[in-house]
């Protein structure tokens, strides 16, 4: 199984950038904000964290259709049905896999665009934080997400439209985590819900995509 | 292997019915029939990518490696990391007897990519063998290969089934091979929607 | 005999073809007379107005929309679990009407917070779960839409049904977690027991009972019409195989 | 030519509703902004517009990868080189595809968006205005960057990424737009490069899209 | 037609050089030659795919037809649609004969998705008959194809060519044609760079 981790990780880097691309798009994404918004530095301080984190959902949204649709494509999504591992195992390390390549390199480069947001100092470790939490439900969700839409050609579209409700919840408590943090004021309340997201999420969506894989192959 | 009155469905329309047949150790089957016959529907049936519409397949479990017509390929791997992940996933150490088999040696460090559609097609067959399985079912298999390289292939399936494994193959040109034939039009669906499905409660 | 039968594709026409027409005129008298009574013979509302009136396709409306996710719910898992293909197309037959209830719901309420609150549209938790909820029948209903084969398509939007019942649950937590703390509170929390006295309840009861009866008579007429729509495939299909001998292969 | 926008807007219509797709992720972006910087119904206002725009630029973006990506990997793409028809005009007939089955669903449906998040009443026909004068140019920008990448597999990122950028000036000018026509300033500045932009665009990018198509396929 | 000296390249690297040819009109010429050899390399670079890496390639403007690998229809498109719109493009009429001539009347409504993988094949062959070029150019066309549908295909091609046009075939398989044999083998490159590519501006 960590063969196939390893494989995933290798692809994403070789794909010319899989680690680089949803970065980049992160960032533009930040920098088109201010173009859109205008440049009151007050009012910027206090979307900041709001718009780091919708940020940050959307280049994670981008990358989703990678996950299976490559593997459905040239048939090696089939040969892993049949291979002597339980198509549970092959969804957390997709997801897993996705994580690492996709979201990881936003938690870590977050702060960075706050800077060009003027988050608060007092922000920037309670935005990574609540990022470090929340994206691993992002990654599983979308997992669940791309494993109903592989199979359709060009699925991205309808992929986004069915995650996005389903990200709601960590959308919010891991806003609100970063926002409050920043502010100074209490937040472990939302950062224990996302902790809790994120913990249901990986015990149970890996079954329901399994069987929604195995569906989607016959 | 064992299949007895399997039937077989796509998308919700019966193809085949009534197919039964035995293939033990050692033994080859070739699969004929004009074009939309069945033999896909067959083989992905038995494989355990789409479930029966009735009758039974007795079939030891994690025994089918299945070769169809992608090849698993990733396009930016090269020919020797595609085979050594399909070994890791089997658990299985044939990368190099592999290689050979498919005279793949000189192409080891090109990536998939770059090669041509025969190229390509040696390294979906040389898959086959970092399986470790014992049954293949092969859905043509020679499409795009020279004469050289059919030989290759007949010789790689030889050497499978003299060590004791079982082949299926559906084509529809010679491969060189002593092999009993099935021809799937003999069990063409007669109609009826197949059972279980959509089609079937509401006809 | 057990209850299932009557899932059983020919016995779910036989008995739903007279209750079609019973519910819809049941439906469309309930809700004249609901409208009726409470658009005519109610007093205005001190604080409201005759703005309140609206409250009688509004309310019913809202109610509907969320149950009928619940219906939507309960037919996936019945799909899931004991394969009644009339079932599956129930709750595929169920979501249109309910995504129009959401919008109603939405529509009147916009309607209505215009003359209340001096803006069509506020961030309050109720709003927004109601707008979330009409995100998850968007994207059932796509989903239903994108996938061809029947079987296929039944089992990934009953999967996506249960999936999204739990995330809208959370997702109605997280909502008023997230508006906690927010000034426009207090202007905004107009609950049923502290505004409507009987004089508009009665009506409104009647209103909602209408509502009720009419999407028990869209569904039926809905799902008749995918099992007929169903029929038309297989015959189809038969044709196809049927045609095969001759021209095929 | 007109044979290959009907079978594009066809497509479009039977991949499932390739016009509600674009139009339900535009409504989703909207939705989540607010949850991102809080339910401040003057704070929304004021960034209204860019937020309008930006979702709008988003929902364009995400479609821009069915313009050449299916044709090339069916090898229709090969086979309308060889056709008898120009390859500038596959490029403009596949812009315009993209603009009717894409952008214009958005242009209508902004000022519904508009109300989620208070823009002000004097914005909704100039948004509007605006959006009409720059979606052809984000979809002729688009095609072009969409032949940029066609033949790599999942290219979507790497084509936000390099669209993005040439956005930028469009988006500026929008945004401006729109802004001051809602806060009753004088808009016709703004209005014209926008204009100016899209006419530009459309004069000389399906020439370069056409020859950067050519080398893709060789 | 007529092809001379020509230097084909794939990739930055030279596959074949002084390839010479001529092709008249009511001819067939068989391109030969193992997996890798460069035939489908000289195929795309004669169809105008990729550029000549040095020759004369001469031959009339769009009289060309190129049917590949990848057959260019739209899953979600029925067969009849399929061809109306490559029809269209040509400005061709000819979908209804090209519906017969490879018997895929029956499946006329069928979407392109529902085939099976030779019932595609026949479809992306009809595809040559309604663009009405006279220089057919065809990859490895029966692939997949049961023996009736390889005896439409050598009806269709015969048919063409007694109607003047011409036909040039990479195959491996027979294809029961009378045609003329080019083994490309012979025009093997003998390496060096490709000319104005990067490749060779840095050797
Ligand atoms: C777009 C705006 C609105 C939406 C989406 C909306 C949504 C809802 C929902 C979901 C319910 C709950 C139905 C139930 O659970 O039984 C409801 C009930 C209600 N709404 Fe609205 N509403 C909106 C605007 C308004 C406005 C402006 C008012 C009045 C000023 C209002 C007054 C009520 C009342 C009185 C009820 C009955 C409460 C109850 O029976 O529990 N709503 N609305
Ligand atoms: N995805 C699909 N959905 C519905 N019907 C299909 C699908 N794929 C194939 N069919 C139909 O099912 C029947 C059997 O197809 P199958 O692919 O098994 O034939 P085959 O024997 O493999 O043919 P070939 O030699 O052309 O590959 C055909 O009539 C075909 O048209
Ligand atoms: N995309 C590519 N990039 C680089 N090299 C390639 C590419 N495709 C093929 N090649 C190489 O170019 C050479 C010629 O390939 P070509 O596809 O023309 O062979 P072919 O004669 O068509 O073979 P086959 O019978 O297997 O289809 C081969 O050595 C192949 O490895
Ligand atoms: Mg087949
Ligand atoms: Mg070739």
């Amino acid at each position: 199984m960590s063969a196939l981790l390893l494989r995933d990780l290798k692809l994403a880097v070789r794909a010319g950038g899989g680690f680089g691309l949803g970065l980049a798009f992160f960032l533009i994404v930040t920098v088109l904000v201010p173009f859109g918004v205008g440049p009151d530095s007050g009012l910027l301080a206090r979307i900041a964290p709001g718009i780091l984190w919708v940020g940050a959902l959307l280049a994670c949204l981008l990358s989703l259709d990678r996950i299976f649709q490559l593997d459905w494509e040239d048939g090696s999504l089939e040969l892993l049905a049949t291979a002597p591992i339980p198509m549970e195992g092959v969804v957390l390390m997709k997801a897993l896999a996705h994580w690492l390549s996709s979201a990881l390199p936003l938690v870590l480069a977050a702060p960075v665009l706050g800077v060009l947001l003027n988050l608060p100092t007092a922000g920037y470790g309670w935005l990574m934080l609540s990022l470090a939490l929340g994206t691993p439900a992002l990654s599983m969700i979308g997992t669940f997400g791309a494993a109903l839409t592989v199979g359709l050609k060009r699925g991205g579209l309808l992929l986004s439209l069915l995650v996005l409700p389903l990200y709601v919840p960590t959308l919010i408590f891991g806003t609100e985590a970063a926002r409050r943090g920043a502010e100074g004021l209490a937040n472990a309340t939302p950062l224990l819900m996302l902790a809790g997201i994120t913990a249901g999420v990986t015990a149970l969506l890996p079954f329901a995509a399994a069987a929604v894989i195995r569906v989607n192959l016959r | 292997m064992r299949v007895e009155d399997l039937g077989c469905q796509r998308g919700g329309v019966p193809v085949l019915e009534g197919v039964s047949f035995t293939l033990a150790a050692g033994e080859a089957l070739a699969l004929r029939g004009p074009n939309g016959s069945g033999k896909t529907t067959l083989l992905r049936t038995i494989a355990g990518l789409q479930p029966p519409a009735g009758g039974r397949i007795e079939l030891a479990e994690d025994s089918v490696a299945y070769g169809a017509h992608a090849d698993g390929l990733k396009a930016t791997l090269t020919v020797a990391e595609n085979l050594a992940f399909w070994a890791a996933i089997h658990a299985c150490d044939k990368v190099s007897e592999a290689l050979e088999a498919f005279e793949l040696r000189p192409l080891a460090t090109r990536p998939a990519q770059k090669l041509s559609a025969g190229q390509k097609r040696r390294l979906g067959l040389a898959r086959l063998l970092v399986t470790g399985r014992p049954l293949w079912l092969l859905d043509e298999p020679t499409v795009s290969l020279d004469a050289d390289s059919v030989g290759l292939f007949g010789r790689a399936v030889r050497a499978h089934l003299s060590a004791g494994g079982a082949a299926l193959i559906a084509t529809h040109t010679d491969l060189g091979l002593e092999a009993r034939v099935l021809d799937v039009t003999a069990f063409a669906a007669t109609g009826g929607p197949a059972p279980g499905g959509f089609a079937e409660a509401f006809a | 005999m057990s209850i299932w039968e009557y899932a059983n594709p020919r016995r779910f026409m036989g008995w739903s073809a007279p209750l079609v027409p019973l519910f819809s005129a049941l439906a469309a008298l309930l809700i004249a007379l609901g409208l009726v009574w409470g658009f005519f013979f109610t007093p205005e509302d001190y604080r409201m107005g005759s703005t309140v009136k609206i409250i009688y396709i509004h309310v019913p409306s809202a109610m509907m929309a969320i149950n009928i996710w619940v219906m939507m719910l309960v037919a996936s898992l019945i799909w899931l679990v004991r394969r009644h293909h009339v079932s599956a197309l129930a709750a595929k037959a169920a979501a249109p009407i309910g995504v129009v209830m959401t919008l109603i719901a939405l529509i009147t309420g916009a309607i209505w917070g215009q003359p209340m609150w001096g803006t069509w549209w506020a961030w309050d938790p109720r709003l927004t779960s109601f707008l979330i909820l009409f995100l998850f029948y968007l994207g059932y209903m796509a989903l239903w839409a994108a996938i061809e084969d029947p079987d296929t398509a039944a089992d990934l939007t009953g999967m996506l049904c249960l999936v999204g019942s739990v995330f809208a649950v959370l997702s109605r937590y997280a909502v008023n977690f997230w508006n906690q703390g927010l000034h426009q509170g207090a202007t905004l929390s107009l609950d049923a027991e502290e505004n409507i006295s009987d004089v508009f309840w009665l009506p409104l009861l009647v209103c909602m009972a209408g509502f009720g009866v009419l999407f028990a008579a869209l569904v039926l007429l809905r799902t008749r019409t995918e099992i007929r729509l169903r029929r038309l495939h297989v015959l189809e299909a038969r044709d196809r195989t049927g045609r095969k001998g001759s021209g095929e292969g």
